[in-house]
């Protein structure tokens, strides 16, 4: 059953991650851009879990859990550029 | 197995590190330490040229894992005299840093030990791969070291200097990527062998990744259509650094020499004939354009630049023909020429702190302190630049002529080599006569600082004794080439039979 | 050594002068001279073995692997020139004792002098080729600091170049020559090269070696055309010249012909070579010399135009051509020494050289006038003079011609001409300068006679001259016949000097004498008509040249070197994609044997997002911030590109260093312009991309090749050992800390120097203004939020936490120091960014250079281990430890090195980072960062 | 890959899980493309995806609790951090919107003022 | 598969090529991180592709080849050192130079 | 060196207290616990999470300024169960609002009014509400003490900030009082 499922839920995510792309490439604001870039990376987390239990291996949970922090530390970054004009002040 | 044979990259690296870990160390603490180190590379460098001089070759196997498997660091003549020459070099160099200079900018001296770390373990290790980690360690040290001072001219300069060697990094792992594609390898000795077990229908993959490799150390060496980040880059950056410069673009002609012969140089036919056959006529050219930029250069700093270029192009040029008297010459010139060029950058220094104005430019006529101290100074190092005798210049030169004259494309070398070193004679004789044989008083003397002038007196004395001593060294250098052109040896050494049973079994 | 120390003395005496520079010219004149006549004492000691024909060598080892050795020769022909040299020399420094009383510059002059001195005896003495290259390339240099001796003079500082310029030039000629003729011969000793002289002539590159070497002698003893410096050499002091043109630097190129002559002459190329040469040089300078109204101008001349001549007597190959020759050079240098000295003289009374100026000095100089007759005398060939003899030897010489026929025609017809002319300038110097009327507006009045003293010199020189004049037959026999005998290396008998008394001799020196006599009688209106040819000053034309070329060379290298980085990077590009591709072309098959494995779809799609986001960030590169989101992306995907073919190490690194990498770059456009100019024109761009698209084919080729193709990897061997030999499950990890340990302890090298650098570099660098305007003080735009804030400080002990897994992890499975440790700069950073830099600060290590070195240090040390139990460097140990209670756990010292790792990576990351916020700070209080 | 031991009904959940997971995200990125400003977009994601991503992990964790001995909650790590971080991704994203006066769709209440 | 691969490092080398031939710093920037994303590709490949086979002893019964990726790693690392360097340099030459043209001056159109 | 006032407010408190070498005792714990869970549980690494918990707030803790005051951590259970009860169908319902022609949604912005001061409390306050139905915290006011939120579809503001008031701030106000 999850033989199945995990295809369609792949197939899914990818769709999702298409649809970030589109609104990573029209716009129209940069802020539109990163929520997008944003939504993207939450995907892929997604994308990874799904294929590590297809692999059945479990080498990739340190890799969802990176791009969950890593995602976050680089949206932080680009907003607080575009609040202020830097990110470390 | 002795420890000594990785001290050359230990120590600086050591030296290095505990300079930033203890940070913030006095600057008399700084230089004594950066001193004391360059010193013991010295020491080691004679070691290494003495032990090296048995013709054995000696291993140090990096965690003690078998050569092609682990990272093994070979010790050979040439990677033995290149330590030595690095280190005497440097050992100017530092001294004259600690004049003042180093206090110019932040960390001089761990900067300039991490230059030092990466250029012997480059000299040293037996890895392709390892070769271009340290190549990594001392791109990133000489820019570093070429920004030290600041200044608007070292960062337009360091710019170039940077990105063009990011884009032969690139090429390097591009190369790296193929040719461990192809053979499964990265150990030079064990590649020799694969390349040479290639089958002929895969050869023409090995020797384009070869053509990458010479791109990249081409970049390095300065050779023509890749030469252009040097003139601005070595002229900006501040005197010691220049200096040790010198070595940087031999570095790169190790490289060629090391990988072209080793790992290209198997076989009946070997891969490496097509990398002589484009780097013949490049040095040539190199060779040429070396001399008219010096020419017209318009200042000492910019005109040693092309003085460098020149040198790597006579360089290339005479190893190109590959026979074991062209390689012969070729070291003992580039011996020659690493020593002169820094001497030229320190002189550049010294004679531009005591103008009265437009450091060191031609075009500037301006009074100078202590002109006949500096004017003989100076012309005794532009005659052993030009190479007119006694000095090394003329026996390198004598020899380079003497290898050559054999081959048939030889008289093309003697030609541009010979109208070279007369351009250099105009060039030196014009601003020799410029500078010290104008009129004019200074109006306020500036102290010169007698180190740094007997420093570069010294570094003359260098070049004296290479060409007093010149019997010795030539003998050295004429085992020195043998040893490169018998490949087998080297392999036989590094590789146990194991391996290389394995590769002859294998289609 | 003792030939050896007839150079060695008086080079100890330039030292010993260059110690005392600042005596007096007598006491140098003392210390200058003193040396001189030690070495012509020496020399003549020798001079029975010389009589004898005794050739003495003597040799000493210097670089035998290059033919190169201290070796000495002394036959008739050397000790001629050496006594020629050593002689003169000695009356010259007598000479200048007097020209440099109470001038600046004595010492130094003493001092080259000498140097010159010894130079020139080493070119002499040198039975090594090679050797004797050394000497000749020195006179080359020391005669250039002579002629500049006048460093103020802007024409003598040109005279020096220009001299410089060509005998340096000269002297790479012979270099090549002489290179060539040992290599054919097997050996550069002159006693094997003399007597290969019948190979050499049949040798292959016999021609060009015959040119090589007669460059370099021709233009040391400035033949035509390269006789243009000689003149200009006049700017230097008048001992100067009185040396260099009588005895030494222009003889030493005629020395050369002399000494390989038995080499290199008696061809028909020989021949036509030298004599033509020597006969251009003979007339041109005599032509020229008549006009000159400069007495040192004229002199120079006539130098040229005698060493045409002598070099026209070595190249005509009659038997005693040879020792009409040596005869010559000797009478030559007897008699332009003085004629040199009374010009000085002259000069120095009068104030000036203009013989238009200089009129009657009979009346002013009487004993002067004496003296100087004899040398004018011997220069314009008049009976009873040596240079009678010698005129008479040429004229005879000329005769004996049998081949080839123009030569026979011709040559005793040029001979005489010169000669003639010969007679004219010798008049006129001494008619102009002593009679013709009074003096004109002299610069110096009264012109006042120098000291008899200062005189004797000439007395000297005058003397001989008459001697020989007097006694020919004694005087070669004592002199030149040794020298004959050692140049041509054959026994030839004495000269007939009874021979000259013959007709035509006779017939053609008196032509000579009346024709010069009515040439110098009609003298004014021959000037008038010279005024109105067009002037050429070689000087001018040299520097021009020289000028030009240089020019030429800065617009040619400016050309090139434009500092344009991407004309640098299109030729980079366009050599590798030349020379590779070149390569490609050959490949039989771009596709392998291996199977290709079959595409899924969602890899596909992945794919082409790749692609398609890369494209993005080169088409919207302009507009900087979304260039830098979708550069973002095509990060993303190729994290999961690596995720998906069973990388999960370089996954994680990929992704760190990627988000890492967009911070800092975020950081550094907030000072840069948000969007880039457009600014390159359709032909740049469509350039541009077919550069792009052929490396980007390239690539692809190459990949796909190998991609396609089998090989045989020593990865098994890491596959296998990495559990036994390595303690750890994870290969990757295990060839990273463990068998290639020491490429990552490069790798974290070069990251702690990227960042010491960032801090060094950015030490000083003052950010005066931001580029990107912010209208501050908008109401949402507060520093920092506190959600931000909060959320920052609950993420940081988790991702600390985070990391310790990572790092403990990674032996085993994923991870590793280098994950672990960005991780923690992450968290730390995103404390800079939440509470800003100084907040940040105050809580915690500020100090990021010890970290770094302090890691690398962990790293080395752990890698130094090993050495207290035998191992190399980097040997790993691990094992398996069972406590009570505690259970079983792994220690392994690759932990160790990893910890190194994990250290630096935290330093340097952060101190990059807190240099880069450093920078935004315009002002305020904050610890020193680094 | 062993699934025969596992229960049916674990399988099941695990299969409700990620398919629900899925939708969920799908619609949230759908939003993310489909909604007229950047306030309205924000919603898509922030939740959808929190939730879409984090039913997934919890099929994860349920799979991989079952399939290697022992509880494997690193799959929870991952959710907590998700849903720690996203308010505040959100948050800061709305501000820099607000910052930049990105345009509301007109029907919007209270539009903020400069 | 392979040809995928293959094709789609050559777009990814072309646009960075492209990048780096462009007259701003930060383009270059942009441009020398696409190529490095290329070039680590490349070299990753050498080791082949392999599909869930990550080189973990005991994990699966075929494994990648591991070397080139702890090549790869280095390589990363190595080119993030470098590229924060060469970053924040251009930032210094576009500070002291009042501009960021790659060659620390502002022609109107690119130099031949 | 510029003096490190934290390191010194550090040393003031005295090497030999409880606070200095274990600032929160109960978040030292979750840490452990935490620690077991990621890795397999074992003595060894019982002793390893024991160490981190212990060293980990000993670094961070300058980071946190105030000492968290959760005083009845068992409603923080019922909060988080409501809350996830809540994002399960703010879930369901902000989809089908997505699915459905985007002219039915009634977009806005309203002030939501604080009680809680605590800067802490009010992130976890603006949390929820992000995470909850169609709502998005975007701004706190200082000065005026309002969170400023966008909500997707905002039919009446004033049941909105009561019911935000009645199911989050109250119960958070009883958690941390
Ligand atoms: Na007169
Ligand atoms: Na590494």
């Amino acid at each position: 059953m999850i033989a199945t499922v995990i295809p369609i839920a792949l197939t899914l995510f990818t769709l999702g991650a298409l649809l970030n792309l589109y609104r990573l490439v029209i716009g129209p604001d940069i802020v539109d851009r990163i929520l997008a870039l944003d939504t993207l990376m939450i995907n892929s987390i997604a994308l990874i879990v799904l294929a590590d239990i297809r692999m059945g291996l479990g080498v990739l949970f340190e890799l969802a859990l990176l791009i969950a922090l890593m995602g976050f530390v680089s949206t932080v970054a680009m907003t607080k550029y575009l609040l202020r004009g830097d990110v470390i002040e | 197995m002795t420890h000594l044979m990785i001290l050359p990259i230990l120590i600086p690296l050591l030296t290095g590190a505990s300079l930033l870990l203890l940070y913030p160390t006095p600057v008399g603490v700084q230089r004594l330490v950066s001193i004391a180190s360059t010193v013991m590379l010295t020491l080691l460098g004679l070691w290494a040229v003495s032990t090296a001089g048995s013709g054995e070759l000696t291993l140090y196997h990096l965690g003690d894992w078998q050569a092609p498997f682990g990272i093994v660091l070979v010790l050979d003549r040439l990677s033995a005299i290149m330590l030595l020459l690095t280190a005497g070099l440097s050992l100017f160099c530092v001294l004259y840093a600690s004049r003042g200079i180093d206090r110019q900018g932040a960390h001089f001296h761990a900067l300039f030990q991490f230059q030092l770390a990466g250029i012997n373990g480059a000299f040293l290790t037996g890895d392709l791969f390892n070769l271009f980690v340290f190549f990594e360690i001392l791109l990133i040290a000489s820019y570093a070291l070429l920004l030290h001072g600041g200044g608007r001219a070292r960062s337009r300069a360091g710019l170039h200097y940077v990105i063009i060697n990011l884009v032969s990094s690139a090429l390097f792992l591009l190369a790296l990527g193929t040719l461990y594609g192809l053979t499964g390898t990265l150990n030079m000795a064990d590649l020799a062998l694969a390349v040479a077990a290639t089958p002929a229908a895969g050869q023409p993959l090995l020797t384009a990744a070869s053509m990458l490799l010479l791109v990249v150390f081409g970049i390095k060496a300065a050779v023509l259509p890749l030469l252009f980040w040097l003139p601005r880059a070595y002229s900006a950056s501040s005197a010691p650094v220049a200096a040790l410069f010198a070595i940087m673009t031999k570095v790169g002609v190790y490289a060629i020499l090391r990988v072209f012969l080793l790992v290209f140089g198997l076989g009946e036919s070997p891969a490496n004939q097509v990398a002589w056959g484009w780097l013949w006529p490049l040095a040539l050219l190199t060779l040429g354009l070396g001399g008219i930029g010096a020419l017209g250069s318009a200042s000492l700093r910019t005109m040693t630049a092309y003085l460098v270029i020149l040198s790597v192009g006579t360089l290339l040029a005479t190893i190109s023909f590959v026979t074991a008297t062209t390689l012969g010459a070729a070291l003992f010139y580039l011996i020659h020429s690493t020593c002169m060029t820094a001497v030229f950058f320190l002189l550049a220094d010294l004679l531009g702190q005591q103008r009265e104005q437009g450091y060191d430019r031609f075009s500037d006529i301006a009074p100078m302190g202590h002109r006949w101290l500096l004017g003989g100074i100076f012309f005794i190092a532009a005659i052993s630049m030009a190479g007119l005798p006694p000095f090394s210049g003329f026996i390198s030169k004598l020899w380079i002529l003497q290898a050559t004259s054999g081959e048939p494309q030889g008289f093309w070398l003697w030609g541009v080599l010979l109208a070279a070193a007369l351009l250099i004679l105009v060039a030196v004789s014009r601003a020799g006569s410029g500078w010290f044989w104008r009129p004019g008083k200074m109006t306020a003397p500036r102290p010169l600082d007698r180190v740094c002038v007997w420093l570069v007196c010294l570094m003359i004395g260098v070049s004296a004794g290479l060409s007093a001593l010149g019997e010795p060294v030539i003998n050295y250098l004429e085992l020195t080439a043998e040893q490169l052109l018998v490949p087998q040896a080297y392999i036989d050494t590094v590789l146990p039979e194991s391996a290389r049973l394995a590769r002859e079994v294998a289609p | 050594m003792s030939l050896g120390l007839v150079i060695l003395i008086p080079l100890l005496g330039a030292c010993l002068t260059a110690w005392q520079r600042e005596g007096t010219s007598r006491n140098l004149a003392l210390m200058a001279a003193l040396p001189a006549v030690l070495s012509l004492v020496l020399l003549l000691a020798w001079l029975p073995e010389v009589l004898a024909g005794v050739t003495q060598v003597q040799r000493l080892a210097w670089i035998p692997s290059l033919g190169l050795e201290l070796s000495f020769r002394l036959d008739g022909l050397s000790w001629l020139f050496a006594m020629l040299i050593i002689g003169i020399g000695c009356l010259i420094v007598w000479y200048a004792r007097y020209y440099f009383a109470g001038k600046p510059g004595a010492g130094r002059f003493f001092t080259l002098m000498l140097l010159f001195m010894a130079a020139m005896l080493g070119i002499v003495l040198s039975e090594n080729l090679l050797f004797m290259l050394v000497f000749w390339e020195l006179t080359s240099l020391v005669s250039f600091l002579l002629i500049g001796f006048n460093t103020d003079s802007q024409g003598a500082r040109r005279g020096a170049r220009m001299s410089l310029v060509i005998t340096g030039g000269g002297g790479l000629m012979l270099l090549a020559g002489l290179v060539l003729l040992g290599q054919a011969v097997g050996s550069y000793q002159l006693t094997d090269v003399l007597a290969a002289g019948p190979m050499l002539r049949a040798h292959d590159h016999y021609g060009l070696i015959l040119g090589l070497v007669l460059l370099g002698a021709f233009t040391k003893s400035a033949q035509f055309p390269f006789h243009l410096w000689l003149p200009h050499a006049m700017s230097a002091p008048t001992p100067v010249s009185a040396y260099l043109h009588s005895a030494t630097m222009v003889k030493a190129g005629l020395f050369l012909m002399a000494r390989l002559h038995p080499a290199l002459a008696d061809t028909e190329l020989w021949f036509s070579l030298v004599t033509v040469t020597g006969m251009l040089t003979l007339m041109v300078g005599a032509f020229v010399a008549m006009f000159m109204h400069d007495m040192k101008g004229l002199l120079a001349y006539s130098t040229v135009s005698h060493l045409g001549l002598i070099t026209l007597l070595l190249g005509l190959g009659t038997p005693m051509a040879m020792a009409a020759a040596l005869f010559h050079l000797v009478c030559h240098a007897l008699f332009k020494a003085p004629l040199f000295m009374m010009a000085g003289y002259v000069d120095q009374a009068t104030g000036t050289r203009d013989m238009r100026k200089i009129n009657g000095m009979w009346r002013f100089m009487p004993v002067l006038m004496g003296l100087s007759a004899i040398p004018a005398a011997a220069m314009a060939g008049l009976p009873l003079m040596s240079g009678y003899l010698s005129k008479k030897m040429l004229f005879s010489e000329s005769l004996q011609l049998a081949t080839p026929d123009w030569a026979v025609a011709v040559i005793p017809v040029w001979v005489t001409l010169a000669g003639l002319f010969s007679v004219a300038y010798s008049i006129r110097i001494f008619h102009n300068v002593y009679f013709n009327g009074k003096p004109i507006d002299l610069p110096i009045w009264p012109p006042r006679e120098p000291r008899y003293a200062a005189l004797a010199p000439i007395a000297l020189l005058a003397m001989l001259s008459l001697v020989i004049g007097l006694m020919p037959a004694e005087a070669y026999r004592w002199l030149v016949h040794p020298a004959v005998l050692a140049a041509r290396q054959t026994l030839l008998p004495q000269y007939e000097f009874d021979q000259l008394g013959a007709a035509l001799p006779m017939a053609m020196s008196l032509v000579a004498m009346a024709g010069g006599l009515l040439f110098y009688a009609i003298r004014k209106p021959l000037f008038r008509l010279h005024a109105r040819l067009p002037e050429v000053d070689a000087k001018e034309i040299f520097d021009w040249i020289m000028r030009w070329v240089i020019e030429l060379s800065q617009r040619r290298v400016y050309q090139l070197e434009n500092g344009s980085l991407q004309r640098y990077l299109m030729f980079l590009l366009v050599t590798a994609v030349i020379l590779v591709g070149l390569e490609l072309i050959r490949l039989p098959d771009w596709r392998g044997p291996l199977p290709l494995t079959a595409i899924d779809p969602l890899t596909a799609v992945a794919a082409a997002v790749l692609c398609l986001s890369a494209i993005g960030v080169a088409l919207f590169h302009h507009y900087r911030l979304p260039a830098l989101l979708l550069l973002g992306v095509t990060g993303l995907f190729v994290t999961l590109t690596f995720a998906r073919f069973s990388a999960p190490d370089l996954a994680l690194t990929q992704l760190s260093v990627e988000v890492m990498a967009v911070v800092i770059m975020m950081l550094a456009l907030s000072f840069l312009p948000q969007q880039s100019p457009k600014e390159s024109s359709g032909a740049r761009f469509g350039r541009d991309l077919v550069i792009a698209g052929l490396v980007g084919a390239g690539i692809a080729t190459l990949s796909f090749a190998i991609l396609t193709r089998p090989y045989e990897s020593i990865a098994t061997f890491f596959l296998a050992n990495s559990l036994p030999g390595g303690g750890g499950t994870n290969v990757v990890n295990v060839i990273l800390v463990d068998f290639r340990g020491f490429d990552t302890l490069g790798e974290i090298t070069v990251l702690g120097i990227a960042a010491v650098a960032v801090y060094a570099f950015t030490r000083d660098l003052h950010l005066k203004e931001r580029v990107a305007g912010s209208s501050a003080g908008h109401w949402v735009a507060e520093p920092h939020p506190i959600m931000l804030s909060m959320v920052a400080r609950l993420v940081l002990p988790i991702a600390l936490l985070v990391s310790a897994y990572i790092f403990l992890r990674g032996h085993n499975m994923p991870g590793g120091g280098f994950i672990a440790g960005l991780i923690t700069a992450v968290a730390l950073t995103l404390q800079y960014m939440s509470g800003g830099l100084v907040w940040a600060q105050e809580r915690m290590l500020t100090h990021f250079r010890p970290l770094i070195g302090g890691g690398v240090l962990i790293a080395t040390a752990t890698g130094l281990g090993s050495w207290l139990f035998g191992r190399p460097f980097l040997t790993s140990a691990f094992g398996h430890f069972d406590w009570p209670l505690v259970g079983e756990f792994e220690l392994a010292t690759a932990m160790l090195f990893d910890l190194g790792v994990y250290t630096t990576v935290v330093g340097a990351t952060l101190l990059i980072l807190a240099n880069l916020g450093k920078l935004m700070t315009v002002s305020g209080p904050g610890k020193e960062v680094g | 890959m062993n699934t025969i031991d596992m229960s049916w009904l674990l399988e099941l959940v695990i299969a409700v899980f990620l398919l629900f997971g899925a939708v969920v995200a799908l619609v949230g990125s759908w939003g993310l493309a489909k909604l007229p400003d950047l306030f309205m977009r924000l919603h898509g994601p922030t939740k959808a995806s929190t939730l879409g991503v984090g039913c997934t992990l919890i099929g994860s964790l349920l799979y991989f609790s079952h399939q290697q001995s022992g509880v494997s909650v690193q799959e929870a790590l991952v959710t907590m951090f998700l849903f720690a971080t996203a308010p505040v991704s959100a948050h800061m994203m709305a501000k820099a919107a607000l910052r930049r006066h990105l345009k509301c769709v007109t029907r919007t209440r209270n539009p903020p003022g400069p | 598969m392979e040809l995928l691969y293959a094709l789609t490092l050559g777009v990814l080398t072309s646009c960075g090529i492209y990048l780096l031939l462009r007259a701003r710093t930060f383009t270059v920037i942009l441009g020398l991180t696409l190529l490095s994303h290329a070039v680590n590709l490349y070299l990753f490949a050498s080791g082949r592709l392999a599909t869930s086979a990550p080189a973990i002893v005991g994990f699966a019964d075929h494994s990648a080849d591991p070397l080139p990726q702890a090549l790869v790693l280095t390589a990363i690392v190595i080119g993030f050192a470098m590229t924060a360097f060469v970053v924040v340099l251009a930032l210094k030459a576009a500070v002291e130079l009042r501009n960021d043209h790659v060659d620390g001056e502002n022609p109107d159109e690119d130099r031949p | 060196m510029t003096p490190q006032p934290h390191s010194r407010r550090l040393l003031n408190r005295g090497l030999r207290s409880r606070q200095f070498w274990l600032p929160r005792p109960l978040f030292s714990l979750f840490l452990a616990l935490l620690w077991l869970l990621l890795n397999h549980f074992s003595v060894a690494h019982l002793l390893l999470g024991l160490v981190l918990g212990v060293a980990i707030p000993f670094v961070t803790h300058p980071f946190w300024p105030e000492r968290a005051r959760i005083k009845r951590p068992w409603r923080v259970l019922r909060y988080v169960l409501v809350l996830l009860v809540d994002i399960f169908w703010s879930n369901l319902i902000v989809a089908v609002r997505i699915l459905r022609p985007e002219r039915h949604l009634q977009p806005g912005f309203f002030r939501y009014p604080l009680e809680l001061d605590d800067e802490f409390a009010i992130t976890i306050l603006a949390s929820t509400i992000s995470l909850t139905p169609g709502t998005v915290s975007v701004h706190y006011d200082a000065e005026a003490h309002t969170l400023l939120v966008h909500a997707l579809h905002l039919e009446d503001e004033a049941a909105t900030i009561a019911g935000i008031k009645q199911r989050y701030e109250q119960p958070l106000k009883d958690i941390l009082r």
